[in-house]
């Protein structure tokens, strides 16, 4: 209802002064800080890049105030939100790590009506478990999209008749655990999940997992560990020989180019990386100039291609960038948090795995999958991904309204 | 149970603990000996982890010589520690001794979360590990051990935690140092006055116990990775183990290592669900049926 | 100062927590001399002690030994300068053998060796026989008595010129107090030099040769060598009916 | 049957001459130590007893036994007709079996007051009353101050205990266990470390405390000047053995008393 | 029967009036004035908003020192009972449809009473870093039972958010967010805060109070005088997990989203940070001390990204130099020092 009278006017008014101001909420410290360091460096990438050209729309610049540390915790992270509110000295609220915090965050900024852009957590129970949040939108695929996109994948893989999967202990890991372990029920593959494995967020030994799931042997290895936990767990998981023990394995944590940037030569070579997003600093490399850019950019600035975090980011400030524009095209004056929320729903925009699209508040985000190969252009000399598998967002993603978990017991097979 | 697993889970109960025993041996000195609870003990493990990291990452231009590698491992590492925690010592330390455990377990939290943010200063919230080339773990490659291929150079650092045991045991009952250790656990102030420079071996003790950490922190980083998480996971692994083991007593911590490694390794192996639970539950089981651990009235040594 | 006293405690002052404990003693003793500090509970006595041990902060005054100063010196230098201390409340180390407590008390002097440590134990088993019996325990399962023999000793092993024994009689059965008394002579042969603390005037004087007097933190007297204890009148008037 | 009638029977009709406290056998060691070797002995609520012997005779031992410190190797106690030998500590204590330490056990942070007034509450068991504010309890408060001043405690009554001198502390503690309301009171070596002046002042505070109110004593006792002013009875321990047990002259005439304990000194 | 349980015993009347006459009674109703007037004054909702959670804390530090400054036992398992009156709230809510707000917090501190009756029995007979120790891994086997979701009612490590409770029937939890939190549930907590206070001044100045104090200074002697010290242990323990509980469910309400990261030991850790930092020796030490904890997280984290090293410092400084004191004993400790000099000259 907003945003049905099209002003049509080419004429601005309104564009307020000071720059556009948000504050970033993400890990600075403890073990997902990894994540929040990326995010950093591409927001302050792309926040110079925004800024070069004039800002958004080119009239209004962007300004970044303020970083509060996930680490303080949820109940620091609510009273923030409050007193931001309160202020109204901020524009906006960007980020998050830990789809925990985003359930506990979103609900209390939609309460005190401040405009809240979720970049990186993929729980699927933000909307669901909070529904008409008109202040909130989530840039980052739904973690349904990697768990669906998983079963897909085994779909198509012969003689799978044993999985493994090993999760981190929380949100992230359990949902990703189930949704697989549901959607390969529903589409009737004839496999058994045989064992499942939570070692903690942060763990450093994992090799009593390792041998335990050497000694099983199974076909296939399913795993959601990220960050720091998922380089740890393979380079231990190559020392005990695992991966010569498990036929093939599907690593579907958000981590991309650090992780084969630091198993260097030790990466196995028969698994299956990705998940939801086509987050891989070579995947349409070529194809994609947007993307080009964005690598290219990074590598030189920061000296380490972009990882997952980074993308989250890219997918964040696009968003941004394109409910703006779409905003003032339709009232014709600068938004308000309201309309400039909702001016990011529905919305689609480019990015590597093609159109980004926004189911609502939700972005529908496909899932690229890809095995490590040394034979790629980009400028590192460790192996990257390539033989990328694509499935499409509508694939992998519920269909609007509808709650995830119950579109999940009802996959249909892929047939032929 | 295949005997090759059986084999295979005891050798990573092994590792894991002797990784227990470098982080919580000092811990139970210092408490032991020097009646000082130090929660900030594990930072030094976490320490020892990111130095290692740094320094075999640099080593690279120089040697890539996995006895040169180790040798900075085992050696150099402790014993730029052991400088550094000798003035940490006469610094940060010393009022702590005399205050009741309580508080030491406050202040020293403190100097957990200002360690924690030095490293982070230095070296940044992301996870960093060791480079492949000059990575001792993966230069070392397998062993065979009775028909089962395990990691060299865990099998070395599992070595390396026996010799220290021994070393450790060797120093606390054959020599002086060990009776006047146990004189100092329970009145300082009256070794003191026999004419022993308490000072001295309160440095001595607090150094060694702290490059142990660091040493083991060392050891650890190869095969894992330095993370800011790391010094918080192994506060209350070392709690628990000297917990279990009793506070203060060297044979209860290498009892307590192995039981918690074992426990863990065969734990996580045949009962994954239960991993949370392992340590802890062993720990109250434990405290409730022998408040005191398993070796807790018994000195230092014994 | 024209004559070097073994031990010379100088106008001391010292204060715990904001309260003045002692106030301007002084005291000295000579070779081969016992001296009793008598005084009351509360009077002062084991704090005089512990200043001469290192164990307090001193505001005024100096202390030495054999004309060395020692005033700000660190505690441990005590015992190498030939000062051996039996506290009151006995500290041992409980979980040490008693021949351990015993020789600990050698290792803060650089010239001991395990020969004298042994000459030195066997003096202390003449003075205290039924040592003999527990020597190998932990000192924590003693009785109280026992334990009190064994602090005594422990001061006596360290090879001392003068030792400082406070309330060495205290939880002594009478027989054990009987040997105690022949043992001060013993150790005076030895060439040491001995102070008591004693809130007792009847032990204080059945071994000490002079005795200085101490109230509320100041010393109100001084006994002569030939001056009975006993009948001295300032010991009669804070001890009487004592 | 008819023994446990004519037992009762006797019971009731000899209430005066019945023990208030009987240890029969009692016996305590220390792994192959034997520190008490089954002491029977018996004491009456109307009577001092000093307990002397030498060095590690066990008499510490034998009266932690008797308080619930240590456990019994073997052997009964038995208290105002009942076997406590299993019962907890803070039951014997509700009984009227009571001890006091050597060092004194106060309670540093409270004054005075308090720690008395701590002891009446806990005799009357009223630890677990919630909302009521001790300070406006009279009851206990009009208790706690005849016991000071009973034992010359006023000038103290709102000091901290901290720094009082020690013969303050061991009165203290004696009139802490005295509002316990004893019928038998065990005490290890009260004058210990009291100095001479003060020792006869305490222990005639206790004695004089313990007749008014009909409170059997035990005491232990190096002092033998002590011991003959204030005890009644006297009981000689010997390596873990009773040596003696008699009247204070008989027990200091004795000829084993002599070779073991007194041995030529007094 | 001598097993007898805490009795409610007979203030009189009189008591009460004398009671109502102190000068500390008239400055607490000040800042009880002050208190509640401020969200209407001001209309701050930041600062109403840190003002609740700073009050749900300050009962939790309280009731902690229930267990530390009064009774000597140094807990690292309170989190335990926060976390358990906070999960009893959202399920209490959401499964069994409970939504008065009275009904849920009497029943938080229930449960959480019965939680620190089963940890307070197997723990109490430990002492000094065991008794640490052990509520630590009682308290972090609970924290796994919500994390892994057993008996289904925690759903794991998402945790489960919650809606506003009703109050006495009355449909508050439609009002909107900011009648709701600033207007109503603020001053709910105000009341609970100033109820604890009253009860805990009140209950630790009784015979019971005094009975732990007997227990804290000397364990020995308290058993000798005839006090089963092990129940009065675990008196103290369920006493403190209740007030605990309630800070736990009164906050459930503030933040709207449980997770069992309220149950482990870090959070622990705050709540003993937070009474220590007051200090414990100080009856309303505790309150600063959560007012002094949260603020300078605030602060910390708004100034710098080293705010670890911040607060690590400050509890370094603050432990070494106050120690038993605290913040407040320090400052009282202070002002009378400047007393005693101004009387001097
Ligand atoms: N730590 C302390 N803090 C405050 N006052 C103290 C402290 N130690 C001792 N005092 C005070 O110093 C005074 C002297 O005590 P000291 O122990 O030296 O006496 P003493 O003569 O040895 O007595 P006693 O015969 O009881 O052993 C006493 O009044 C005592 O209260
Ligand atoms: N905990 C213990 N472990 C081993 N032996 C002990 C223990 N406690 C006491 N003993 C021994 O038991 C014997 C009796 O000791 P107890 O303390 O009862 O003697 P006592 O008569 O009180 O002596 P004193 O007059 O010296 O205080 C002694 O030989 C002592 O060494
Ligand atoms: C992979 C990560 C960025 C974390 C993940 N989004 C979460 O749910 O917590
Ligand atoms: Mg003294
Ligand atoms: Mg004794």
């Amino acid at each position: 209802a907003l945003l049905q009278e099209d002003f049509g006017t080419d004429e601005i008014d309104g564009i307020p002064d000071e720059p556009f101001r948000i504050v970033q909420m993400i890990f600075e410290s403890g073990p997902p800080a990894f994540y929040g360091e990326e995010a950093m460096n591409a927001s302050d990438m792309l926040v110079d890049r925004i800024n070069d050209e004039g800002g958004l729309i080119g009239e209004r610049e962007i300004e970044i105030v303020d970083r509060l540390d996930e680490d303080a915790g949820p109940d620091s992270l609510i009273s923030d939100v409050q007193a931001m509110a309160q202020e109204g000295e901020v524009d906006m609220l960007m980020g998050i790590v830990s789809s925990a915090h985003s359930l506990a965050v979103a609900p209390a900024a939609n309460d005190q009506q401040f405009p809240f852009l979720v970049t990186m957590p993929g729980t699927y129970q933000l909307f669901e478990e909070n529904p008409d949040m008109e202040y909130v939108v989530r840039t980052a695929g739904s973690n349904a999209a990697g768990a669906v996109g998983a079963v897909r994948m085994v779909e198509q893989m012969d003689d799978v008749e044993t999985v493994i999967t090993i999760d981190p202990d929380y949100a992230w890991g359990h949902d990703h655990q189930e949704m697989f372990e549901a959607g390969l029920e529903a589409v009737g593959a004839d496999v058994e999940i045989v064992e499942s494995r939570y070692p903690e967020l942060g763990e450093t030994d994992y090799s009593a997992h390792v041998s335990a799931i050497a000694d099983a042997e199974p076909d296939l290895l399913f795993s959601s560990l990220w960050g720091g936990d998922i380089a740890t767990f393979v380079s231990q998981g190559v020392d005990g020989g695992m991966f010569e023990a498990v036929d093939q394995s599907l690593l579907i944590g958000d981590t991309g180019a650090p992780l084969l940037s630091s198993l260097g030569g030790s990466m196995p070579e028969n698994v299956w990386l990705g998940g939801r997003g086509g987050y891989q600093p070579n995947y349409r490399y070529d194809e994609d100039e947007a993307h080009r850019e964005f690598v290219d950019e990074y590598y030189e600035r920061y000296d380490q291609l972009p990882g997952w975090g980074a993308y989250h980011e890219w997918m964040g400030f696009q968003a941004l960038q394109e409910g703006v524009e779409r905003a003032v095209s339709i009232i014709g004056d600068w938004p308000t948090g309201e309309q400039l929320t909702a001016a990011m729903n529905n919305i689609a925009f480019e990015s590597p795995h093609g159109q980004h699209t926004m189911y609502g508040p939700q972005a529908a985000a496909p899932a690229v999958f890809g095995r490590p190969t040394d034979d790629h252009d980009l400028p590192v000399d460790h192996p990257l991904l390539g033989e990328f598998e694509f499935i499409e967002a509508a694939e992998v993603n519920p269909p609007e309204d509808d709650p995830t978990m119950d579109w999940v017991d009802e996959l249909e097979p892929v047939t032929g | 149970m295949p005997i090759e697993s059986l084999l295979v889970n005891t050798f990573n109960g092994l590792y894991f603990a002797a990784l227990l025993f470098f982080a919580s041996v000092g811990l139970t000195l210092v408490f032991g000996i020097l009646n000082l609870l130090n929660m900030a003990h594990a930072a030094f493990y976490g320490l020892g982890a990111y130095v290692a990291v740094w320094t075999l990452n640099n080593a690279g231009d120089v040697t890539t010589s996995t006895v040169v590698l180790l040798a900075m491992l085992v050696l150099v590492i402790p014993l730029v520690v052991f400088v550094l925690s000798a003035v940490l010592d006469k610094t940060v330390f010393a009022p702590l001794y005399e205050i009741e455990h309580v508080y030491q377990l406050l202040a020293t939290f403190g100097v957990i979360l200002m360690l924690d943010d030095v490293i982070k200063f230095i070296w940044g919230a992301s996870p960093i590990t060791v480079d492949g080339a000059t990575d001792p773990s993966r230069q070392l490659g397998a062993i065979d051990l009775m028909g089962v291929s395990v990691s060299a150079y865990r099998s070395f650092v599992i070595l390396i935690a026996v010799a220290c045991a021994v070393g450790l045991y060797l120093m606390f009952v054959k020599t002086k140092l060990g009776k006047i250790s146990q004189a100092m656990s329970e009145d300082y102030e009256m070794v003191q006055m026999l004419g022993i420079n308490v000072n001295r071996v309160r440095v001595l003790i607090f150094s060694i116990s702290v490059a142990i950490a660091a040493l083991g922190g060392a050891l650890f980083v190869p095969f894992a990775t330095a993370t800011p998480a790391v010094t918080l996971e192994y506060v209350l692994l070392s709690f628990a183990v000297i917990v279990i083991g009793g506070l203060g007593s060297l044979k209860g911590v290498v009892v307590a290592a192995l039981v918690i490694g074992m426990v863990r390794s065969f734990g996580i192996a045949y009962f994954p669900a239960l991993e949370l639970a392992i340590v802890f539950g062993l720990m109250a089981l434990v405290i409730i049926f022998k408040p005191e651990g398993l070796f807790g009235d018994e000195g230092v040594v014994e | 100062m024209s004559h070097q006293s073994l031990l010379d405690v100088d106008d001391l002052t010292v204060s715990i927590d904001r309260a003045t404990v002692l106030e301007d003693v002084s005291i000295r003793v000579e070779a081969g001399e016992t001296v009793a500090l008598i005084g009351r509970n509360g009077a002062g006595k084991t704090t005089t002690f512990r200043s001469v041990m290192g164990q307090t902060s001193i505001r005024n005054g100096s202390i030495r030994v054999n004309g060395t100063d020692l005033t700000d010196r660190p505690s441990r230098e005590r015992i190498r300068h030939g000062v051996g201390f039996a506290p009151e409340d006995r500290r041992l180390f409980t979980t040490l053998s008693v021949e351990d407590n015993l020789r600990m008390s050698t290792w803060g002097k650089a010239d001991t060796d395990e020969d004298g440590f042994r000459e030195r134990r066997d003096r202390v088993l003449e003075i205290y026989p039924e040592m003999e019996a527990f020597l190998d325990r932990p000192a924590g399962q003693l009785s109280g008595g026992q334990q009190k023999m064994v602090t005594v000793g422990r001061a006596l092993t360290s090879d001392p010129d003068i030792v400082l024994l406070d309330e060495p009689f205290e939880g002594l059965a009478p027989s054990v107090r009987e040997q105690f008394r022949d043992g001060v002579t013993r150790i005076k042969d030895l060439g040491i030099s001995i102070v008591v603390a004693e809130s007792n005037v009847r032990h204080a004087a059945e071994i000490a040769d002079r005795a200085y007097v101490i109230e509320r933190g100041e010393i109100v007297t001084e006994i002569g060598r030939d001056e009975p204890i006993t009948e001295n009148e300032e010991i009669e008037r804070i001890f009487e009916g004592g | 049957m008819s023994t446990r009638e004519t037992d009762s029977t006797s019971t009731t009709q000899n209430a005066s001459t019945e023990p208030i406290l009987r240890t029969e056998n009692v016996r305590k060691e220390f792994g192959n130590l034997v520190a008490v070797d089954g002491v029977s002995l018996e004491f009456y609520d109307d009577e001092i007893v000093g307990i002397i012997g030498p060095n590690g005779a066990g008499k510490t031992t034998y009266t932690n036994l008797i308080s619930g410190a240590l456990s019994l190797t073997d052997g009964t106690i038995v208290f105002d007709g009942d076997d406590i030998s299993d019962l907890r500590k803070y039951k014997r204590v509700r009984r009227g079996l009571v001890r006091s330490f050597q060092i004194p056990q106060i309670y540093d942070e409270l004054t005075v007051f308090e720690n008395v007034q701590s002891s009446v509450l806990s005799r009357k068991q009223e630890n677990n009353r919630l909302f009521s504010l001790t300070h406006r309890d009279t009851a206990s408060i009009e208790e706690t101050e005849r016991l000071l001043e009973m034992f010359n405690l006023e000038s103290h009554a709102d000091e901290h205990t901290e720094h009082l001198p020690h013969g303050v502390r061991k009165i203290l503690d004696v009139a802490m266990s005295f509002a316990l309301r004893p019928k038998l009171m065990v005490l290890d070596e009260p004058t210990s470390g009291v100095g001479s002046r003060e020792k006869n002042a305490v222990m005639e505070t206790i004695t004089d405390a313990a007749v008014e109110r009909n409170i059997g004593l035990i005491f232990i006792e190096h002092d033998m000047e002590l011991i003959r002013s204030y005890s009644d009875r006297i009981v000689a321990l010997h390596e873990g053995r009773v040596l003696d047990d008699d009247d204070p002259a008989a027990v200091m005439n004795s000829e084993a008393v002599n070779q073991f304990i007194l041995e030529g000194g007094v | 029967m001598s097993t007898r349980l805490p009795t409610f015993g007979d203030m009189k009347a009189q008591e009460l009036k004398g009671l109502l006459l102190d000068k500390r009674l008239l400055g607490g109703g000040v800042l009880f004035a002050a208190l509640a007037l401020y969200p209407g004054l001001t209309m701050n909702a930041y600062h109403t908003r840190l003002l609740a959670w700073i009050m749900c804390f300050a009962i939790a530090a309280l009731g902690f020192n229930i267990v530390l400054g009064y009774t000597g036992l140094l807990s690292f398992g309170h989190a335990a009972f926060f976390g358990t009156g906070m999960y009893t709230v959202v399920i209490a809510m959401e499964s069994a449809g409970i939504t008065d707000l009275i009904v849920l917090l009497v029943l938080a501190m229930l449960a959480a009473g019965v939680v620190g009756a089963v940890i307070g029995a197997l723990s109490v007979k430990t002492h000094e870093i065991y008794f640490a120790l052990l509520t630590l891994a009682l308290a972090q086997l609970l924290y796994v039972l919500a994390a892994r979701d057993v008996g289904g009612l925690t759903r794991g490590t998402d945790g489960i958010g919650l809606s506003r409770p009703d109050f006495l029937g009355i449909p508050i939890s439609e009002a909107p967010a900011h009648i709701y939190l600033m207007g109503f549930y603020y001053h709910v907590i105000l009341v609970c805060l100033f109820a604890t206070i009253a009860v805990l001044w009140l209950v630790l100045r009784s015979p019971f109070g005094l009975t732990l104090k007997m227990i804290r200074e000397n364990e020995t002697r308290a058993e000798m005088s005839g006090v089963p010290i092990l129940r009065y242990r675990l008196y103290s323990m369920v006493l403190s997990a209740m007030i605990v509980g309630l800070a736990g469910a009164l906050y459930a309400v503030v933040v709207g989203h449980v997770t069992p990261e309220y149950l482990d030991w870090t959070m622990s850790g705050e709540i003993v940070f937070m009474a220590l930092l007051g200090g414990i020796g100080t009856f309303l030490g505790p309150i600063i001390g959560a007012s002094g904890f949260i603020i300078l997280q605030e602060v910390a984290l708004g100034v710098t990204t080293y705010w670890h090293f911040t607060m690590g410092l400050v509890l370094f400084v603050v432990v070494l130099t106050l120690r038993e004191k605290g913040i407040w004993g320090g400052a009282k400790a202070l002002v009378d020092d400047l007393n005693e000099r101004r009387d001097d000259s």
